[in-house]
């Protein structure tokens, strides 16, 4: 098994942060996994995006040219990668910052309105966990219990952000598919 | 389509334009503001609301880094 | 219906620059183009670009440009204009690129009084590789390689290096000014101005220095960096002309 | 568990740091800068050196400098800057002065980019510097080899005295990947030639310049000796799928990893192929080149630049076995799927001969 | 007559003023000074420029300025100097600049000796800068060879828009020989590429920093292509004694030289030996080698280094004959008595196995 | 019978230096030794030699030396006086290896005010190498690459780099001093002392600026030599302390 | 035919320029010539010296580890090089320099009081040319005119030193032996 | 061996002078002159001829560059 996964949105968003966490618990699920992110000058203009490879035996090449899961955070990085998802791939979207989807036939779609729910929750910064809580369900390939733990690992030091990531990611999941 | 009130016009290529804020804390009428609408590139633009206020002072197209504000005489 | 503010011929129209939002390199940009109009220089002009965030500036200039290894601006511009005094000749340089690497060949141009113009973003950091350290950066600011802030104990103290070569006898005319708001930036563009009549009049070498906002870098929004290099970074690199000797009789 | 979730960059650092680097001199460049700001981050706290330098030029003489007291010594940079610091190299060499000295390369020639690239693989061990020497190049291929190789590093340039290159690239840099880290080390070996002031003995000098040609010729012979040493006990290797391979493929670093992704899909077609990967690239395994060559006819070498590490290849089967050559510089990183590709059509080829 | 006297560090700079060379930017080193100084001489005098700049690093990057303006240029250095140019190299290449860097070698590494040395041949054949590139390297055996070399070097340089590297040592550089030098150029190349200001046109701009992999891809693979051109029509090696030779030398500039008299000896002694000299070290005349090695089994590589055109001798011979490699590393200067024993030595042992 | 003038310790004896007759090389030598001897710092410490004409200076000194490659003398003596804090560090260095293609590594080691000692030999031209122009040649001074005199329209003013590091706060000891004379040699052994103590009590950066008789490129006696130095070139670069941060508090 | 001169005295004597004129008089009697003059730091001790080969065919190196002809101009010269010289081969000193000369009996000596001649001419400096005229007496293979003419191309511009050198080259020439 | 009369004994090693001159110039006794003798390495040595002038000031050996002079009291 081998499953690609890019994450795109705006620099602020947090993008990384879900790869990093994402990535971190595929090897605490003891899978072999690499995470590359865009870097250098490509950041300049403010998008920001990753790839992750997770799979059960080593992995050639940390590049995916066609991912099988796209998640995308806002409309720009909806118009760069969505041509890029593999035919039959799942393209995950914050609802909230993308009002237009290209068409395409051959791939599944969900939305989900990430920065309404994280508001409601109080932290709308944490729209990007909530969409991480969101992919777990969806590509159930990392157990809920492994981010969580994930996320203890990596924010341990801060606390209170532990805490409402943890939440997010709860609701992304529990609320998955919305 | 213009306004006979306004004495200038302020336009601004919104696309281009990513929304620093400069020429909104800059224009000393207070013309201009942050749209929150977001354009393609994901920047909150600005734009003129009050244009009456403008005398074409060009203070706006000063501090645009973007080059991305034109200001016009009616 | 008259536009009031024509686009500068020498800046190419239509093109989304890679710089961040507020960012200080596309407003000294516009400058550049306005004043070679003004000037009439775009049609004789090379523009040496550094490496640094404006190393893609050739793609917004309407003029000739080549490009530098990182900080050796001034030895290129040195070869074009020895090889070809009728031509205008300027570099375009960060504070990294300068007075970093570039240090030897900075000193070395100056002190020759190559006729050039030397146009030095001085934003405190290094931009383009994500903000570390740079000769400029002020005691205790924070970079990605000093992430205590800078330590003279460590790091040494904030160069300034355009008030060094401007005690040179060849340094013709040397200015410090900021993109910090409306009269900040009126200023740099008569502080151009004046360093390039200066290398027309075959005077010799002129260095404008310009605080620079990094929002980006700084962590700060583009309004409040200008803030921040009028109220801070001007208390560390004082702005004035550093020397003008244009009268000098040879 | 102590495995942990790291990039490349951050991976030469810890490694370094659990090799016992005492000091690290470097200059900012893509895409190597999480490196530097890692030792920012970590060596002051240890009550070690960090200085980012004017350049990489000073960088690498404040390498000879800790170097010549005996403290483990360690810069990095990216193609540009590893050439300012030639000259350096070749100094340390002279001196037989033992560093680590890391190259994250992109795209060249120039300013180039500051994609992925294999294309200073000359440089790396034909001695970018000027006369008569050698580095040893260890080139890892996931991040995990970047930690034990640098780790190792240190002791080959302590052992034999020598500078050492580490060529990575800009995928292995910004990559991250499961890390289980070697212990620190204990006590780090003794140096007598290390200049420490005369004390009550005599007092001594580290140079590189000796004047009298025949003495100059005896240094140069001298370092060949110990050249040859590092041939003999360091040269390392991976061999992947060869016991019965009928094509063989030859890469390093990026690029054997993807091929070993190729090699796999092959398989799956019945495709006899396997993959030996240099890891050190200087002394390259020209004798486990030879020998392989004894019963294959076919090699392919794929790397990320026009071919260079081919000629070694070419030195190594000395015209036994036939070569292609696949080559993607620049900064693009080749696929699997483009790899699997190639070794398929020279396999059919063959396949048709030995009708 | 207008034959002169004349050293090989003048005649390089003589030759190159009468190339058209408009601008020298040079920074002194023993072995080459007098070439500068020459350059200091002449240059203002005739209305061109000459400056010594305040380090190598420098005076490449001039060049590079000069280059941009279509003007020839020049700079020369020795060994440590070389060194410090490799990123303007590089440079140079990626840009497709042309240029004519003097490469006077001393013994080395590090600091080394002043004394005549072969030991940059890697740095000079295989790009010491970073990135695919290569440049074309021209290797004189007399100081006449100097003058009508440097000549060329500048019409190779413009023609293929390619730095060129011309490469001496200390020996050449200080010998004074009898000379008769070509007539000054008249009219120049034109240039349409060079900069100087856009005046009614369109803008443009030279630069190496191209971001998009494949765009960087496509500009390696043009190189390759210009360095294939330069493959079929520069490559440039004198026969000597090859026609009943049985056993063939392979040497270059001073040891080419020195090999001759070696060969006039053991010729007396009824020894059939022969020599080939590589006058372009890239590209390197492997073609012609490959046709030798059909009929002759016997080959010797002298050097004034441990080793290094020896590695394009193998590849060129790729494994059809045998190669005996003798280096006199450091600045040491072999004799032609030196040479043939070892001539006479392999000759012998042919000779037996013939039995 | 008693030896008034006891041999330095830290000198070897018997050894026939490669100078030419009459060269400031071997004074200035001499005086490192003694004052080494004097302050007791001869077992811990460590010299960074310069390539130039005292590029052999470790067949003489009879303490531990390292080479550098021309011009980076003062990045050697960082790396050294970081590693071990507790070694004495200086550098030896000649005009051209110092302020030419030394100018980053100069400026950069003074800006971080590294606790090393610079001695800095201004002979005003290149002379290993032949004479050739130095960045410290005086004006219309003939040397092998300036055959018509030093012309500041095309090889640029002597460059005081000394002056201009003195500038730096992490400076705190800068003196000229010239060997030209009984008094000028005691008061070079003087400023040494000084700038050594500099170091011993942790204080930081000193550089002293010794002009020195070059007599075989100036081609003048030995005595001219030492005349010239008085009466021309202490023109351009007069003597004295140029900074002295020692009384400062942190 | 192959000829290996070496010449050898102290910085000031002019031995390089010896060589020099030399040289160009080999080239303009049609031989194959090479010079090749000690250089760099070998000079700061204050020695000078140069190697002359003059063929009739190619010359395969202009260095002379064993010189057919030595002249030494002063005492350490004669110290440094003597051993050098090939059996049987010719040394020609400047008797007045060199009051010390080492025992070899395998070699043929002439002295030549180079500076008293110079003197009594009124330029001690001449010395040099003096040593030049013996010296071409004694290996006879270059005519004392191309000497000549070499001396007027090259001191062209300085007559006056020119005719000087004449002078002195002739008396060397007539004196030998002396 | 030493002359009763002199009070300073200057002793200078004349195989490693350079004769640069620079202590005959110096002395302020003009005690030291050029010897019109070389040495092995072709220089005219700088040796003491007045002794008796000699007041031990030590100036001579502070401008040698080699550091060849030694002066003795008696
Ligand atoms: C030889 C070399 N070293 C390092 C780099 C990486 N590099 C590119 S730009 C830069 C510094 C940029 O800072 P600055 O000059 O201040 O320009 P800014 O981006 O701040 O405008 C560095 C270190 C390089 N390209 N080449
Ligand atoms: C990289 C490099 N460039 C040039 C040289 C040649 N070189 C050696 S010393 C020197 C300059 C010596 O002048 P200075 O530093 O003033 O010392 P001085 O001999 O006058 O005491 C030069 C150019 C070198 N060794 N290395
Ligand atoms: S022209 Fe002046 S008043 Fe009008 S919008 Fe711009 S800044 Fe404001
Ligand atoms: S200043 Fe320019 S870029 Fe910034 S918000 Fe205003 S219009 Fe947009
Ligand atoms: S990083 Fe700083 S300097 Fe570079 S573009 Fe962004 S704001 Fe401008
Ligand atoms: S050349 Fe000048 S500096 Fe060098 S040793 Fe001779 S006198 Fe001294
Ligand atoms: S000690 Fe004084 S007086 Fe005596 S010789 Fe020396 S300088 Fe002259
Ligand atoms: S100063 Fe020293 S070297 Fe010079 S002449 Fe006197 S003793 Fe000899
Ligand atoms: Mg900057
Ligand atoms: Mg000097």
């Amino acid at each position: 098994m081998l499953l690609r996964v890019l994450l795109a949105g705006s620099g602020g968003q947090g993008v990384l942060t879900m790869g990093n966490v994402l990535g971190n618990a595929s090897m605490l699920d003891n899978y072999h996994v690499t995470y590359l992110p865009s870097y250098g000058a490509a950041m300049r203009g403010g998008t920001a995006n990753c790839t992750l490879c997770i799979s059960d035996e080593e992995i050639a090449s940390p590049v995916a040219s066609a991912p099988d899961v796209l998640v995308v955070m806002n409309q720009p990085s909806m118009l760069s990668f969505i041509s890029r998802l593999e035919p039959g791939g799942q393209l995950l979207y914050n609802a909230d910052l993308v009002d237009l989807v290209p068409e395409r036939g051959d791939i599944e779609l969900y939305a989900a309105p990430a920065n309404t729910i994280a508001r409601d929750m109080g932290n709308e910064r944490a729209a990007n966990m909530v969409i991480l809580g969101a992919l777990i369900k969806m590509t159930t390939i990392i157990k809920v219990e492994t981010i969580i733990s994930s996320i203890e690992m990596m924010m341990g030091s801060k606390k209170k952000l532990a805490e409402t990531s943890v939440k997010a990611i709860q609701a992304g999941y529990d609320g998955f598919p919305f | 389509m213009t306004k006979a009130a306004v004495k200038h016009k302020v336009v601004i290529d919104v696309e281009m334009c990513k929304g620093c804020g400069l020429c909104i804390a800059y224009c000393p009428k207070k013309v201009l503001v942050e749209s929150e609408h977001l354009n393609k590139t994901g920047y909150h633009f600005a734009e003129p609301c009050d244009l009456d206020q403008c005398t074409g002072c060009l203070i706006c197209t000063l501090v645009c880094p973007e080059v991305v504000i034109e200001v016009y005489d009616e | 219906m008259k536009l009031k503010n024509a686009w500068p011929k020498y800046y190419k129209k239509g093109v989304v620059t890679h710089y961040c939002p507020g960012c200080g390199h596309g407003i000294v940009h516009r400058i550049v183009a306005e004043v070679l109009e003004e000037l009439d220089l775009g049609k004789s002009a090379i523009c040496v670009n550094p490496a640094g965030c404006a190393v893609l500036a050739y793609l917004y200039f309407d003029f000739d440009v080549i490009e530098s290894a990182h900080g050796r601006g001034t030895a290129i511009a040195t070869g074009v204009k020895r090889s070809r005094p009728d031509l205008f000749v300027f570099t375009y340089q960060g504070d990294g690129d300068l007075s970093a690497i570039g240090t030897a060949e900075t000193i070395h141009s100056a002190n020759r009084g190559e006729n050039i113009c030397v146009i030095f973003i001085n934003n405190a950091v290094y931009g383009m590789t994500g903000g570390q350290l740079a000769p400029t950066t002020l005691l205790d600011m924070k970079t990605t390689t000093t992430p205590l802030g800078r330590d003279p104990k460590y790091d040494g103290y904030p160069l300034h290096i355009t008030d060094v070569v401007a005690q040179f006898p060849g340094v013709v005319y040397a200015e410090r000014v900021a993109v910090d708001g409306p009269a900040g930036i009126r200023k740099t563009k008569k502080a151009i101005t004046n360093a390039f009549k200066t290398q027309v009049d075959g005077l010799g070498y002129s260095i404008i220095e310009v605080l620079s906002p990094c929002p980006t870098n700084w962590k700060l929004s583009p309004v409040d960096s200008f803030k921040w290099v009028t109220e801070v970074m001007t208390k560390e690199f004082p702005l004035g002309v550093l020397t003008d000797k244009r009268t000098r009789k040879e | 568990m102590n495995k942990v979730f790291i990039s490349g960059n951050h991976a030469f650092a810890e490694a370094a740091i659990r090799a016992g680097c005492h000091c690290y001199f470097g200059y900012p460049i893509t895409p190597q800068n999480e490196l530097g700001e890692y030792m920012a981050d970590h060596m002051r706290k240890l009550g070690r050196v960090f200085i980012q330098s004017e350049s990489e030029t000073a960088a690498i003489n404040m390498v000879i400098g800790g170097a010549a007291t005996g403290a483990r010594v360690m810069t990095s940079s990216s193609s540009p800057g590893i050439s300012l610091k030639q000259e350096g190299i070749s100094f340390l060499a002279g001196f037989e002065l033992p560093a680590v000295i890391v190259n994250v390369m992109r795209g060249g020639p120039g300013l180039g980019n500051i994609a992925p690239a294999q294309g200073d693989y000359f440089q790396a061990t034909r001695g970018g510097g000027h006369g008569d020497y050698r580095t040893p190049v260890f080139a890892p291929a996931s991040v995990q080899e970047i930690a034990d190789l640098t780790y190792n590093a240190f002791n080959v340039a302590d052992k034999y005295r020598t500078p050492v290159m580490m060529l990575s690239d800009g995928m292995m840099g910004q990559m991250k990947e499961p890390v289980v880290f070697p212990e620190p080390v204990g006590t780090l070996p003794e140096k007598e030639w290390a200049l420490r002031g005369r004390g009550d003995g005599p007092s001594r000098y580290l140079c590189s310049l000796i004047l009298d040609a025949m003495e100059m010729e005896r240094h140069n012979w001298k370092l060949v000796r110990k050249y040859g040493e590092i041939e003999k006990n360091e040269i390392r290797y991976e061999e992947y799928m060869l016991d019965d391979a009928e094509i063989v493929v030859i890469a390093y670093g990026t690029t054997a990893r993807i091929a070993k992704g190729a090699i796999k899909r092959v398989r799956k077609d019945g495709v006899k192929a396997g993959l030996l990967r240099p890891i050190t690239l200087w002394p390259f395994p020209r004798k486990a080149l030879a020998d392989l060559a004894t019963r294959i006819r076919q090699f392919v070498v794929f790397e990320m630049s026009t071919g260079q590490m081919l000629e070694d290849v070419q030195i190594a089967l000395a015209g036994k076995a036939d070569i292609v050559f696949h080559g993607r510089p620049g900064g693009v990183v080749p696929t699997p799927v483009e790899f699997a590709r190639i070794i398929y059509r020279e396999y059919q080829k063959t396949a048709k001969i030995q009708l």
